[in-house]
């Protein structure tokens, strides 16, 4: 076995155990095993993690996530100011190139944060930008509507990403051909079967430029078809591994296995509208009443951490005061309180994988304790989105995991309630909410995102269950592979060994 | 004694099915001498085909199996030759025709194929000049040697039993066994096939053994007749001996049976009841059950052979050497 | 109930076509005769001659295309379903194969009950029971036979059943479509003997379709003889048969293979056989058989015409 | 065809079909194998609720002891929700073959009115219904299952509707031919001869006798049922949980087949065995039913 | 025959109809606004329903359908919901992938079929015959991603033959035409196995032994061609059974075919797709079928004399 050279390795000869190298030559290729088929290449037309990845070696936006810890620092900035509450000014880095080879500008970045506006989907994160124009061309300027912390965290957003003013202009299909300014450049998307891309040589940030000069993404949807593949040297790298599989590949040295507890959380969500689970003391009830550690080993094979807060636990500003325990007799007094008969409360959990059937399984076991009956309901993807959104549901799994703690209490907030279970109507954490938002100070908004988590923790308004531990395994030889919380991998830091 | 084609000695053959042992043959014996014609008759499941199969080595196996006696083709042995051997004489020494030829061609490959395969294998005949010899066998029968191109399909009954005649003809054997050849035919065509027959039969001076249940056909083609009944002949004699002075109960009633063109007055006087179930043959006279006149021993003793004359034998408690040439000849 | 001389089947211009994919199939054209009362028609030709279709349609199994059909002076062809199915108590049939021709699934006395309740004759199950033991004592079938699948037994047994359904329904006139043909000789002439007996104890009146001159010759009055769909000749039995008159019938005749070594007769070979009755030419069908053809035949067509009385022909040969 | 002595014991009563078929099919030694392993299968399946109680040892789960290998405490090991895998096979089996069953039952009776209808009438009606047949027929049947259940939404219910909507038109074509051929037979015209109506021809004469190639048939399609639910189960569109259909216990299985095999081998022998069984006795009913071997 | 294939290729049409126009309907019962779809969460309502009118969905079903299959005569068969890429591109680029593994799968099959159906005829009541039909049946038992998963990790894991996933290169048809085309060859052997055994006890087979041929040249001149009748009857029923065995086969194994595409676009809603992925296989269904109706004429003069 040994690597190609050619960098479409889709050609028919890279089939066997790459990585068996023997000495000498380095690899050049990193082969990365895709869950799915990305719905689109487009920044703004997408809302799904594969396609974030897939952005995220051609694109970046102004500001971006760091990996590691999790703040929102600049990107193409090299800088940003707070002239007032409502003014931003963002001054760009020297030599940034897109792929075709023309310079980034802040016209670009105007044109592309005004083009991202005009796709529905992407509201929630450019609906609090007025305005936006290049003051000149280093230099960009944003008007806020309201005074709006969560600005840098919506331009990392894949949504905000940066492409060239020109292709908008003329209509370039950004699906078929992303330019970007990003450490890869996109090569070809053989549809249903893989993606690849190359090494951007001029890539504006000489120390994340990207090592490994030919990256191919093959698409792999069955968990362990995806483990066998490593296993059997097809691919270098899986980032979503069974759980079943994770002690095996730990024990096998040819491999790493990087865990990380990701900040992503599942949460039993509930229709706050629904009888009765309007009642509080209902919701509290099934919180006490479910053992998170049952949940994480059925359905993790017991790698995850059990979360009984509002939010995702790692973020600033988490806090587990308030938040409930598992406590079968806490849960009965709650019944008790809320008077009704128990045997009464039918709720039907719609799920669109297999996890989350898992974890409604074990929670349809545990709640049976309290006499609540819960059904299970397996739907596809679509089916649970149209009846998440239509309100056409009673509980169901989801999961969720913004890039910082604002943006994850923002859900409380009552206009987000078509869209997030566990909106609540609820006036004075509306209040809450709005007031952290327009907090600019972190330290300030910090302690009042605090205080919204704590209010939440009594109210449940969706039952936190667990943020897993993701697994990354990847061969032994690779190296610089780093371990997000929020789920990203930096494909551009790896390098072969 | 003139030289015997085929001689068949107490030849038994049973099949043995799920549901009994089927006594096809129970000692069945006959012999055609050389360019003679023999008819064999009798009903439904008397074992007619089975004799014609056996001489063929074809009866199909499992169930059949053939128990005991001899099969003589020009005084060798036939059941001693293996499946080679076998197979070499077949279609060359004997040959037989089956009883329905919308069944008995090949519905995939053309006639003039079909006949030609035969001479193909016996004449060593390669494959252009063996279908030139088959087109000429088709033109003998009657059927213009063009359609040796056609698919069975394309043929009427009459044709196909033409064809299927010319197969058997096609390598000159000695001996043709036909069974029941114009059964599934029409009237008239039934005339011409038979017409055929008799001269090509004559041309070639093959012997023939003519398996049918129309005593009309046996009157008109055949020499001698034998008739079967479960498995065994009861009677055998020259067509006159048979036709002129029938002595067996059971050929009498086979006679009996016919509506006659000739004299239509009286009734039929058919035959009481049903063959033996062929599982279960009765002790004696197989006959026995519907025998008008069947006697005590009938029913416990198998008859033995008594002779009219040298030709002419029926196998019936009745007769005794010395009563069976009492009856009057009477004219049929 | 009209006067009992007339006769008790009309049949006029009789047609039935078959739409094939090769074009009109003229399985019955233009055919008419009668049958008195206590008669029994014979009606023999080759195969595919269209005898069964002409049956058939008389008792309107298969609709007639055209034509005419009196049963006692009733229009048939005018009656409705219902009505239909009432005459079909008058009018019978019996099939050539005994052995499609019964349910393999019904037991004999299942069968033979069957046309007692679907019209209603006898409703009491019990009574109807003992009508059935009746039948089948008649048809001679033992009584043990009663509950007996017609798989389990010979084809003479089988076609009594096929009989005694018949004749449950006490009818007056039935369509015999080959009943013996596919007997041994024996069983033959014990199921013609039943019938014979059967006609004279209930009067009956046949059809009696066969291919085999020499059993109509034994059993009917009167014998039609049909070629590609026509009617070509018809006449008293004995008159038939002492004096065929169509080409086609002397063939026909001399064909038989007499049972006997003595009168041996001259035989008429036929060439070829018969045609495609799919849209036929004009002219008379059996032209391209016939040793006497002239250039008229091939192109007109022969009428039935009576010759002698009672004797009808179809051939300008006797003009 | 004999006349003895046994005849005359018989008067007065019928010999069943089914007894003789029996009769016939107990000579043939795999397809009794596969018959006494199926009724052995509806045993245990009828009693399912007597071996094992669903709530508490089929749905209830016990975290601690998940992912047992097979011991004598569980003869079949625990799933990984502690569940014991004998108990939820056992139930299983209730919900396969009540879902393929129910499923083959509903499609056999539609399709076998629409293929009665269409075979015995003929005409335009026949012409309709085969031209609709035909469209269906073109659908592979799995995809066909698929795009239903999906649109449906997937539960036992809207299961076994597109399991059977699916072999709808396979059963119509099967009926009406079957009906063609034996509509031709002399006894049909009999039938309407001795004054039968059409519905007497078609239930009492036509369907009776059809019903050699319609059995044989419907073991098999049962056997296909079962491989779909299967296959739509691996696909999540099968039965919901915490149901414990075979397929779905398969296809949760898989997760764990490398190191936990018995959790996939299990099932995938329950399935196989089931459906080798149907085949079996499929095959010996058609031989069985087949009169030139009688 | 011409005039047939002719005709035949019309009477698609209606079933091309009938197909589009019953997914269609069933796909309208399916939850999930199209349009909402397209759009991804955070539309606004006024955004919807402006897409809804753009794209026709508040006219009637039918009007809808219609307006489908006109453009559909255009050889447009819309854009996918989920990607935005005309379906037609998607489709037919997906498209071989799907139909070479069926063609090797069905080929393979049916190449080890038919042998192993006549031998085991051949050798009735045999060990060979045993054996070879106890296969048989386990192939037709066998859930088709279970066969494919341990055939993975027996071949591509342990031994390292096979690739896992992906197709490139014939070795990574192997598995996947293996797991796929299993349960055919199975089906196919058996049929094959008592259509010789029914025709080796013809009338004619027995004709040709009686003019001397030998039994095995019986079996193989006479009996085969007629034997294969009913074979090529079960071929062209599991070559059906292949495209719809493809979705599960392309799953396990990543293969990029248009079976997983459907999987993917039904959970997705995707409805064009999901048409566009139905009709081609339906196409290709149907064709198959006309096929195998020609090769019958090829092997059945009969037939061929019917067409003519
Ligand atoms: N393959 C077979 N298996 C079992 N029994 C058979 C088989 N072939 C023939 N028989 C039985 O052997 C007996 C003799 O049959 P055979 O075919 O020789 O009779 P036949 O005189 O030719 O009758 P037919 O006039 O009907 O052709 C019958 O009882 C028949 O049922
Ligand atoms: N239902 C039908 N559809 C099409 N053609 C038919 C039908 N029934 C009969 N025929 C055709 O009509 C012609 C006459 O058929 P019919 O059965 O009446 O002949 P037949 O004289 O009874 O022949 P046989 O002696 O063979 O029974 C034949 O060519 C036959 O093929
Ligand atoms: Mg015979
Ligand atoms: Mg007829």
């Amino acid at each position: 076995g040994c690597s190609t050279k050619n960098p479409a390795p889709s050609d028919g000869e890279t089939v066997g155990a790459q990585n068996e190298e023997s000495g000498g030559e380095k690899k050049d290729t990193l082969t990365v095993a895709l869950t799915s088929e990305p719905p689109s290449l487009t920044t703004c037309d997408h809302d799904s993690i594969v396609g974030v990845y897939m952005n995220l070696l051609t694109y970046n936006g102004l500001m971006r996530v760091d990996h590691e810890t999790l703040e929102v620092v600049p990107d193409l900035a090299e800088s940003y100011t707070v002239e007032n509450e409502t003014e931003w000014t963002f001054v760009l880095k020297d030599g940034i190139k897109f792929h075709d080879g023309s310079d980034c500008t802040a016209q670009d970045v105007a044109a592309s944060i005004e083009w991202a506006k005009t796709f529905p989907g992407s509201a929630n994160y450019t609906r609090n930008i007025k305005t936006i124009e290049a003051v000149d061309d280093k230099t960009v300027k944003i008007v806020t509507e309201v005074p709006y912390a969560g600005l840098p965290a919506d331009l990392a957003y894949h949504y905000n990403f940066i492409v060239p003013e020109e292709l908008i202009e003329s209509g370039h299909d950004f699906n078929s051909e992303p330019v970007g300014t990003g450490p890869y450049k996109f090569v070809s998307w053989q549809y249903g079967d893989s993606l690849n891309f190359v090494g951007f040589e001029e890539y504006f940030d000489a120390e994340r430029k990207a090592s490994i000069p030919n990256l191919v993404f093959k698409i792999i949807p069955e968990g362990t078809s995806r483990t066998i593949a490593l296993e059997a040297g097809e691919v270098d790298f899986v980032y979503d591994v069974p759980s079943a599989d994770v002690e095996r590949l730990k024990s096998d040295e040819k491999f790493e296995v990087k865990e990380i507890t990701s900040v992503e959380n599942f949460f039993l969500g509930i229709n706050l509208e629904k009888e009765p689970f309007n009642d509080v003391n209902v919701r509290q009830a099934i919180n006490y009443g479910i053992n998170r550690e049952d949940v994480i080993a059925a359905a993790l094979n017991g790698y995850g951490a059990s979360n009984y807060t509002a939010i995702a636990m790692g973020y600033e500003g988490d806090t587990d005061a308030g938040a409930a325990v598992y406590d079968l007799d806490k849960a009965k007094e709650y019944l008790d309180k809320w008077g009704g008969d128990p045997s009464s409360i039918v709720l039907p959990i719609i799920c669109s994988n297999e996890t989350k059937v898992a974890v409604a399984t074990v929670i349809q076991s545990n709640l049976s304790k309290l006499g609540i009956q819960v059904e299970v309901v397996s739907t596809d993807t679509a089916t649970y989105f149209a009846d998440w959104e239509a309100g056409n549901y009673t509980g169901l799994i989801s999961s969720w995991s913004p890039s910082n703690s604002l943006t994850y209490v923002q859900r409380y907030h009552s206009d987000r309630a078509l869209t997030y279970p566990g909106s609540l109507k609820d006036e004075e954490v509306d209040k809450m909410v709005r007031d952290a938002e327009s907090t600019i100070d972190d330290t300030e908004r910090i302690g009042k995102i605090k205080t919204i988590v704590e209010t939440v923790n009594g109210l449940a308004p969706q039952i936190s269950l667990y943020q897993p531990l993701m697994f990354r395994a990847y061969s032994a030889d690779l190296g610089g592979v780093t371990a997000s919380a929020t789920g990203y991998v930096g494909f551009n830091d790896m390098y072969w060994k | 004694m003139a030289e015997k084609t085929i001689e068949i000695k107490d030849l038994v053959v049973e099949y043995r099915t799920r549901s009994g042992v089927v006594q096809a043959l129970n000692g069945l014996s006959l012999s055609i001498e050389k360019g003679k014609t023999l008819g064999l008759v009798g009903e439904t499941g008397a074992g007619k085909t089975t004799a014609g199969l056996a001489v063929l080595g074809l009866i199909p196996s499992p169930p059949g199996v053939i128990v005991s006696g001899e099969i003589l083709l020009n005084g060798k042995d036939l059941r001693a030759l293996t499946d080679k051997e076998m197979d070499q004489i077949r279609g060359d020494a004997v040959a037989m025709i089956f009883q329905d030829p919308m069944t008995s061609l090949n519905p995939v490959m053309t006639v003039g194929d079909q006949i030609a395969e035969a001479i193909k294998i016996h004449e060593g005949l390669n494959h252009g000049d063996a279908l030139k010899k088959a087109e000429e066998m088709l033109e003998m029968v009657g059927i213009p040697r063009e359609r040796a191109k056609e698919y069975p399909h394309q043929f009427s009954g009459g044709m196909k039993q033409r064809v299927v005649i010319a197969i058997a003809l096609s390598c000159t054997p000695g001996l043709l066994i036909a069974d029941e050849p114009t059964t599934a035919l029409d009237v008239t065509i039934q005339a011409q096939v038979l017409e055929m027959m008799k001269g090509l039969k004559e041309k070639y001076e093959m012997s023939m053994l003519m398996i049918t249940h129309d005593l009309g056909i046996v009157a008109e083609i055949c020499d001698e007749v034998s008739v079967v009944y479960a498995g065994r002949v009861v009677e055998h004699g020259t067509l006159a001996d048979v036709f002129d002075n029938t002595r067996h109960p059971y050929t009498e009633g086979l006679f009996n049976s016919l509506p006659n063109i000739e004299n239509q007055a009286e009734k039929l006087k058919p035959i009481r009841g049903l063959m033996p179930d062929p599982t279960d043959l009765p002790l004696g006279c197989p006959f026995y059950p519907r025998c008008d006149h069947a006697m005590e021993i009938c029913r416990t003793k198998k008859p033995p052979k008594v002779y009219r004359n040298e030709t002419h034998f029926v196998e019936c408690h009745l007769y005794n050497e010395q009563n069976i040439g009492d009856k009057e000849e009477k004219w049929r | 109930m009209s006067n009992s001389s007339s006769p008790l089947l009309e049949v006029k211009n009789l047609k039935k076509y078959f739409k094939t994919p090769k074009g009109m199939l003229h399985a019955v054209d233009d055919v008419s005769f009668t049958i008195d009362r206590g008669r029994t028609l014979g009606v023999v030709g080759e195969s595919g001659c269209g005898k069964s279709t002409t049956g058939r349609a008389i008792l309107r199994i298969v609709e007639p295309t055209e034509g005419e059909i009196l049963f006692d002076g009733e229009d048939i062809r005018s009656l409705g379903k219902d009505q239909m199915r009432r005459m079909r108590t008058r009018m019978q049939i019996i099939f050539q194969d005994p052995f499609s021709s019964l349910n393999p699934r019904k037991t004999v006395s299942e069968t033979i009950a069957e046309p007692l309740k679907l019209n209603g004759i006898i409703t009491d199950k019990g009574k109807r029971m003992e009508r059935v033991a009746e039948i089948m004592e008649i048809v001679g079938l033992a009584e043990r036979l009663y509950n007996a699948y017609p798989h389990e037994l010979d084809g003479g047994r089988r076609q009594r059943i096929g009989i005694a359904r018949a004749l449950a329904l006490n009818p007056q006139f039935i369509v015999c479509d080959e009943p013996v043909s596919a007997l041994d000789v024996s069983i033959q002439a014990q199921i013609l003997n039943l019938m014979d007996e059967l006609q004279e104890k209930m009067g009956l009146t046949y059809m009696f379709i066969t291919h085999d001159l020499s059993v109509v010759h034994y059993f009917a009055d009167d014998i039609a003889v049909m070629y590609l769909g026509r009617l070509i000749e018809k006449a008293p039995a004995k008159e038939l048969f002492r004096n065929p008159v169509h080409p086609y019938t002397q063939a026909l005749l001399s064909a038989i293979p007499v049972p006997s070594i003595h009168n041996q007769r001259k035989r008429i070979l036929l060439k070829g056989e018969i045609t495609s009755p799919v849209d036929p030419k004009p002219g008379c069908r059996f032209a391209s058989r016939c040793p006497y053809a002239s250039s008229r035949c091939h192109s007109e067509e022969p009428q039935l015409k009576e010759i002698a009385p009672g004797h009808f022909n179809a051939c300008f040969l006797n003009e | 065809m004999g006349n003895t002595s046994s005849d005359l014991s018989k008067k007065y009563k019928k010999v069943s079909p089914v007894r003789e078929v029996m009769s016939l099919l107990v000579r043939n030694k795999a397809a009794m194998a596969g018959l006494i392993f199926l009724i052995l299968l509806v045993g245990v399946s009828l009693s399912a609720d007597l071996l094992f109680d669903y709530e508490s040892q089929v749905v209830e789960q016990n975290i601690s002891e998940r992912l047992q290998w097979p011991s004598a405490e569980h003869l079949f090991g625990t799933d990984e929700y502690g569940r014991d895998l004998l108990a939820r096979v056992v139930h299983g089996s209730r919900l396969s073959l009540s879902v393929s069953f129910v499923s083959v039952l509903a499609s056999l009776i539609i399709g076998g009115i629409l293929g009665a209808v269409s075979g015995y009438y003929g005409g335009l009606l026949d012409e309709i219904i085969m031209r609709i047949t035909d469209i269906f027929l073109a659908i592979p049947m799995t995809l066909l299952a698929m795009v239903i259940v999906a649109a449906l939404g997937a539960s036992t219910t809207n299961l076994i509707i597109s399991l059977s909507l699916s072999a709808v038109p396979t059963f119509a074509r099967i009926v009406r031919s079957s009906v063609l051929t034996v509509r031709e037979v002399e006894y049909i015209e009999a039938a309407g001869a001795i004054g039968a109506k059409d519905g007497t021809i078609i239930f009492s004469h036509i369907l009776p006798n059809c019903i050699g190639p319609i059995i044989v048939q419907t073991t098999l399609r049962v056997a296909a049922m079962i491989s779909n639910t299967a296959g739509l189960s691996f696909l999540g569109l099968g039965v919901q949980a915490p149901a414990p259909e075979w397929g779905a216990l398969l296809s949760a299985g898989r997760n764990y087949i490398r190191d936990y095999s018995y959790l996939t081998f299990i099932p995938g022998l329950a399935i196989m065995l089931t459906i080798l069984a149907l085949n079996l006795l499929g095959d010996g009913l058609r031989d069985a039913l087949d009169p030139r071997l009688k | 025959m011409i005039k047939f294939i002719i005709r035949r290729l019309l009477s698609l049409i209606p079933v091309i109809l009938g197909v589009t126009f019953f997914v269609f309907m069933v796909m309208q019962l399916a939850p999930g606004d199209a349009a909402k779809l397209l759009l991804g969460e955070g539309a606004t309502q006024e955004q919807v329903e402006e897409l809804r009118e753009e794209m026709g969905l508040n006219d009637p079903v039918i009007v809808q359908y219609v307006r489908y299959m006109v453009n559909f005569c255009k050889g447009d068969l819309g854009t996918s919901y989920a990607t935005k890429r005309p379906v037609a591109d998607e489709v037919f680029s997906r498209f071989p992938y799907t139909f070479n593994l069926s063609i090797v799968a069905g080929i393979v099959s049916i190449l080890l079929a038919i042998p192993l159906g006549i031998l085991a005829a051949v050798k009735q009541n045999t060990f060979f015959d045993n054996i070879s039909m106890v296969i048989s049946l386990v192939g037709v038992s066998m859930p088709i991603f279970w066969l494919a998963l341990l055939l993975v990790l027996a071949f591509s894991l342990n031994l390292g033959w096979f690739p896992v996933q992906g197709a490139d290169g014939w070795k990574s048809y192997v598995l996947p035409a293996i797991s796929l085309g299993f349960m055919n060859m199975a089906s196919i052997a058996r049929t094959t196995r008592s259509s010789m055994l029914e025709t080796v006890r013809q009338d004619y087979i027995r004709t040709a032994r009686a003019k001397g041929v030998p039994k095995r040249d019986a079996i193989v001149k006479h009996a085969f061609e007629n034997a294969l009748i009913p074979t090529i009857t079960v071929c062209g029923i599991q070559l059906g059974q292949l495209l719809g065995g493809s979705v599960l086969t392309e799953t396990v194994f990543a293969w990029p075919g248009i079976g997983r595409l459907m999987v993917q676009s039904i959970s997705s809603r995707d409805v064009p797709m999901v048409l566009g992925c139905m009709v081609v296989m339906t196409v290709c269904f149907s064709v198959v079928n006309l096929l195998v109706d020609l090769l019958y004429a090829f092997v059945d003069p009969r037939i061929k004399a019917m067409y003519s």
